[in-house]
């Protein structure tokens, strides 16, 4: 990584006061209900105009600087708010990508666009039927035109470019750019489970610009900093589920007194809150690592997304059981926590996956 | 022929029933866990009746055949394993008993038949916002005059009340009594001016749970089952049997051929999953559990028919089966996570539908995990039935 | 089996109190407390007296009669009284193995002895690293004689025969019947973890009585019937150590109440008190499925003494901790009750050597 | 250089040293998990001493070098991992600091030396029979008398009596006062007439834990540190320490790699255990939850620098590592009892030994095991810990 330590603390803990009003501002549960919870223009002005896209962006593009700890700390911010906001496809995915393997002239043209928020841009390294944790990808790539077909892309709806991973002729893996009205490009919208939209790309021979990408291994460091930073998105989700939780807690009342007089509902809430602290210490240590190109950041990555979905599944699942019948309706704000954190398990690496990564490392 | 033998015949008999009459489109939509109409649940229980088995749980002289408890439940375990809908209990399981043990001739004469036939469908009135495992708080009131009752209250959490005919609910007739005395069962005809129902809106986003508002309904006093007062008695007789048929065994078995499905169907790195190490030892826990849990049930039914008092068995298979099922869903979607959850996916555009990547089925099994949550929470939530244990059978 | 069912009701209720009665009767934390935990020969004497060995032996050749369940019951006294009576070697072991194996002179020659107490037999199937639960054994047999180790034979320093599990030279399985005082045999004595005493055999040539094993299939279905009666001690041990724990929960006293006032501890009570219930019902299932030779007794054998061994654990663990401190002495009971289910646990098939097989037995 | 860069350089440093000047002996008895005696533990804490390690985490006026807590901690378990003996806490890290805390001039120049030396071996006198975690139930007595303290009473489970020389010891000295105040903590020589220590055989077989009678003994008013009936504060200052080293990564690394090895060692059906899936995913797990520990362990410890009451953050390790130690060590005797669970195996004719079938160190593993159950009781079980942390942290 290239972003190791660039920002000052002062210009830190200004701009997570910054992201933490906005996000708090753009907080909904109303909105994650549906039917379609999208980040509206508004929002993303909002966003663009606090420079938060400008965030991990490289002070000579434009950028304000910060690594992947700076990065995860906004994404926190998101997941305890459930915003839609695709700062993930953006200032994480697609910054880092242009960053890695742009030519200085797209670096140059497109990283400040990102960093003011001028542009809008889709990720697509996903295939159908992965877990989306790592780099074989199966669309070809042939002449100047890509031809495959690409899973649950995040905002394309309102993307412009989109960033696809594919192998050309040799084997060799590329990123292409290509146009939202590219000819040849067909995308089909579907709504997740938390009303979010996803899309799936088909591409038949479609006009891209070439990313070279010089080993595999890049991408996979790249992948594994958006895993660190959906694990940390999972985190403030958890932290929100435990907030909401013990709020409640100590106002709803059962048997004559606040149910959060119940010792095992005292107990079940200390373990939801160290599976929060537990995921929080390893997400920012893997985040540390990156930042700090540490000889196991492969293995911290692995921890963290693991333990990140594994607890978050446990929190969400128990705030739900403390909540009772409430906590089982479309109108409490947990059941979309659990959904936010289920999708965030998908991607990336499942825990399974990151489990069996670790034990492949350990040997 | 061994009892056990007679069971092994019984439950084969019921299979080949279920093979050949379950329509084939109800079975498939429980199969693939998706929303059943009520319909689909009243064409099917009315075939069951046809066979006599849907209240062959009752006395004979109801027109029941006396089916032990074991065998009512190795019934619809049998049904659930194979894809029958869950046998709405409201009336067959919960409310006939109560009036055929509890009620008076009048009200045998009257609500029996009907119910039986399941030209009734009942919903069930207990929940309110503020007593939900704590029934003694309840505050729905039914004050006497004349002939009537009139019903004022707020229930919550019925389950289909949407569709349902009547209502038989907990109302406090005796404001003075303490907490558990004064409450009373009434039987409530939904159409009755005053009853207003608001779906809500449940975490999977279909609307099966409702609030019922009464609002001064007047209630013929003749609905009253057994005497004012001693409602609690008749419910806590219908709670235990509500817990003893959750313990969902047949449902616990579907959904675990349908995980062993799932992970054939979905690969990681080219291999289905059920070849990887991690997911071969977590099937075998898996099936220890249910195989441990059937014979938790066949052991807990046998002490029964001994003559156990059933609140203790009950709480007991309720935990667990709870436990259980919601195991088994969530390692469902543990295992279509790694085919990214995009099982879910519901198309924007009717024109251009989105090809499903994962194995059939799976669209419906996010919206059983999520219901499933409930298992642990409804009839009284795990903790109390775990407080009930500690008191009645540790004696702490 | 040829056992099933042919004992009366009525007998079957005087038979479990007079076991209940003697078990009580030879009940001693202190015995276990070593050094050497044994069953002496008055007690043995006094459970032979009262018939209890000739328990599962037909009444033809002088037994009661009685089938896999009635054995289990008397295991789960055993195991709820903590005792060193070596019924499991002869009433079970021996018993079956001779009833199924032996020539017809050898059953009418021995049955009777066995079922009266007046030959005390130990078993020796297990080969060393071993989990004893399958027919592979390594011993050799040759001419007349066998020679080999066998490991963990309980009950050695006092039974006068042997049972060995061997193979001839064209790999087909044997039983070798060899005398105590025998030449070729060495027997070295340890102590087990919970003071009873184990012993390693080496033969070296030993001349053995050959019970001839048609199928290996026959042994394992009797190392089967081990594993449930071993399952079912295990039960017992649950049971009094359960009892045990609540029996302390009511009068140990904490921050000015009992300690079974607290509900975290009242609500792990009742999770080990369904984890003796639900063992409890496994292992019954299975010994019934035995007795009544039906079709999935293999995959119920597995379930059950899985299922114990797991349950057994956490309840004495489990139990420890809700004794504290206390909990943690050699004085205290629910050490000994530990020791003995781990043992339990570790023979005639761990919990994952059951599980494996379970997995296996599915496809 | 970065912080984690000078840390990362810190424990190769200890680990050289460890490497160069633990006592063989000492490290094959750790290693193999056997009992170790008096003489083990002084003379490597000696070697420390020597180096400047064992009181580096005190001030440095009384001969520390001020070292944060994390840097302790790194260094205490960066010798767990490598076999090093446990640090005998109870003088260099428990009595020292109260002393230098809250002693007075003349207790400091008394004590510290020759604590920091090891010269005395101390014992920690808390526990008594009807006060476990519930020390506000201390009856142990402390009569003024004179210049004197007349100590009366019986403390248990005291670690290590048997070897000690003195104890630092929680006595009421005002009975009248509420039951946390009129505690005081008093430092009495264990060769004082009236003292009878009886050493409590553990389920381990060993004979590390006391009990400790007070008979009228005479103690010192001199040895009454800080305030009379301020003792619970001192001693909640020493818990909170007492906690915090019970965050044994180092260990648990040590017994990871120890159930590593069994499972290489160890083989079912001829293959090593270590291949087969269902250890596989097992270890995996183990693994995660031992690397998670770590990290929770660097952020408590960061935020303790901070300035965070530690207190919190202890309870949390000390549950965290409990846990995590009983869960590394009943796997290895799952992993053992594949072989058998002879390997504890004691021979009873020294002349015939029996040959072990077990890996090498699988002999102290049972201990091992059965010693652990303490870790999720002693200083506070972890149910009084939760207890603690709902209330502080979460306010319930």
């Amino acid at each position: 990584m290239k972003h190791e330590a660039n920002l000052d603390a002062e210009v830190r803990r200004l701009f997570a006061a910054t992201v933490e009003k906005l996000a708090k501002q753009h907080h909904s549960i109303e909105r994650c209900r549906g039917p379609r919870f999208e980040c509206s223009d508004e929002e993303w002005s909002a966003f663009a105009e606090q420079g938060v896209f400008a965030l991990g962006i490289d002070p000579e593009y434009g950028g304000l600087g910060g690594g992947i700890s700076d990065l995860a700390a906004v994404m926190r911010q998101i997941g305890y708010n459930l915003l839609a906001v695709p700062f993930f496809e953006n200032a994480v995915m697609a910054a880092l990508l242009v960053n890695r393997f742009g030519s200085a002239d797209l670096k140059e043209s497109l990283l400040p666009q990102i960093a003011e928020g001028s542009v809008r841009m889709a990720v697509a390294l996903r295939d159908p039927g992965t877990v989306g944790a790592d780099a074989n990808h199966r669309a070809q790539f042939a002449g100047d035109t890509i031809s495959g077909v690409k899973d649950q892309v995040m905002d394309a709806e309102n993307a412009s470019k989109f960033l696809v991973g594919a192998h050309d002729v040799d084997g060799k893996m590329v990123l292409g750019m290509i146009e939202r009205d590219s000819p040849g490009l067909s995308v089909q919208h579907y709504r997740l489970p938390d009303n979010r939209i996803a899309s799936r790309l088909t591409l038949d021979s479609v006009v891209a610009t070439i990313l070279a990408v010089p080993d595999p291994g890049d991408i996979q460091a790249i992948l594994d900093a958006g895993a660190v930073c959906l694990a940390s998105e999972t985190v403030g989700a958890m932290a929100a589920a435990n907030r909401i939780t013990l709020d409640y807690a100590k106002v709803r009342r059962q048997f004559g007194r606040p149910i959060g007089d119940f010792q095992v509902l005292q107990h079940r809430m200390v373990d939801m809150f160290i599976a929060e602290r537990r995921s929080r210490a390893v997400v920012d240590e893997a985040a540390a690592a990156l930042d700090n190109s540490l000889s196991d950041r492969t293995m911290a990555v692995s921890v963290a997304k693991a333990q990140a979905d594994k607890s978050g599944r446990f929190v969400a699942e128990s705030a739900i059981q403390i909540h009772g019948g409430m906590g089982l309706t479309d109108e409490c704000a947990i059941g979309h926590y659990l959904k936010r954190i289920l999708l965030n398990g998908s991607r990336h690496g499942t825990a399974a996956w990151h489990l069996n990564r670790l034990s492949l490392l350990q040997r | 022929m061994s009892r056990s033998g007679e069971l092994a015949e019984f439950r084969k008999e019921v299979a080949d029933f279920c093979e050949s009459r379950l329509p084939e489109d109800i079975r498939r939509k429980v199969l693939l866990n998706q929303h059943l109409e009520k319909g689909d649940f009243v064409r099917w229980m009315r075939i069951l009746h046809e066979k006599g088995w849907l209240i062959a749980h009752w006395p004979e002289e109801y027109g029941g055949k006396d089916w032990p408890r074991l065998k009512r439940w190795v019934f619809e375990n049998e049904l659930y394993r194979l894809g029958s809908p869950w046998l709405a209990p409201f009336g067959v399981t919960y409310v006939g008993p109560v009036i055929y043990t509890f009620g008076t001739e009048a009200q045998k004469k009257r609500w029996l038949g009907p119910t039986a036939r399941h030209d009734i469908w009942w919903a069930q009135g207990y929940s309110e916002p503020n007593a939900g495992s704590d029934l003694a708080n309840l505050q729905t009131r039914a004050v006497r005059d004349g002939d009537h009752y009139i019903v004022t209250g707020h229930k919550i959490w019925t389950s289909m009340a949407q569709w349902a005919d009547m209502i038989f609910a907990l109302v406090r007739t005796d404001p003075d009594a303490k907490p558990q005395h004064g409450i009373s069962f009434l039987l409530i005809d939904l159409k009755s001016p005053g009853v207003s129902i608001r779906p809500i809106k449940s975490i999977n986003l279909v609307e099966d749970l409702n609030e019922v508002f009464f609002d001064a309904v007047r209630v013929p006093a003749d609905n009253l089952i057994g005497e004012e007062g001693r409602g609690w008695t008749y419910a806590k007789f219908l709670l235990d049997n509500e817990r003893l048929i959750s313990a969902e065994v047949g449902k616990a078995q579907r959904l675990m051929e349908q995980l062993r499905f799932f992970l054939r169907e979905t690969s990681a790195g080219g291999r289905p999953l059920i070849e990887m190490p991690s997911w071969r030892s977590r099937i075998a826990e898996l099936d220890l559990r249910l195989r441990s849990l059937v014979s938790l049930c066949n052991a807990m039914f046998a002490e029964l028919e001994a003559g156990d008092d059933p609140g203790l068995s009950a709480s007991m298979l309720k935990i667990e089966s709870a436990e259980l099922l919601q195991a088994i869903s969530g390692a469902q979607i543990d295992a279509l996570s790694e085919g990214g959850l995009s099982y879910q996916a519901e198309a924007l555009d009717p024109d251009s539908p989105v090809p499903h990547v994962a194995p059939e089925g799976a669209s419906g099994a996010l919206g059983e995990y999520l219901h499933g949550r409930v298992y642990s929470i409804w009839g009284g939530s795990s903790e109390i039935q775990k407080n009930i244990i500690a008191k009645a059978v540790l004696g702490l």
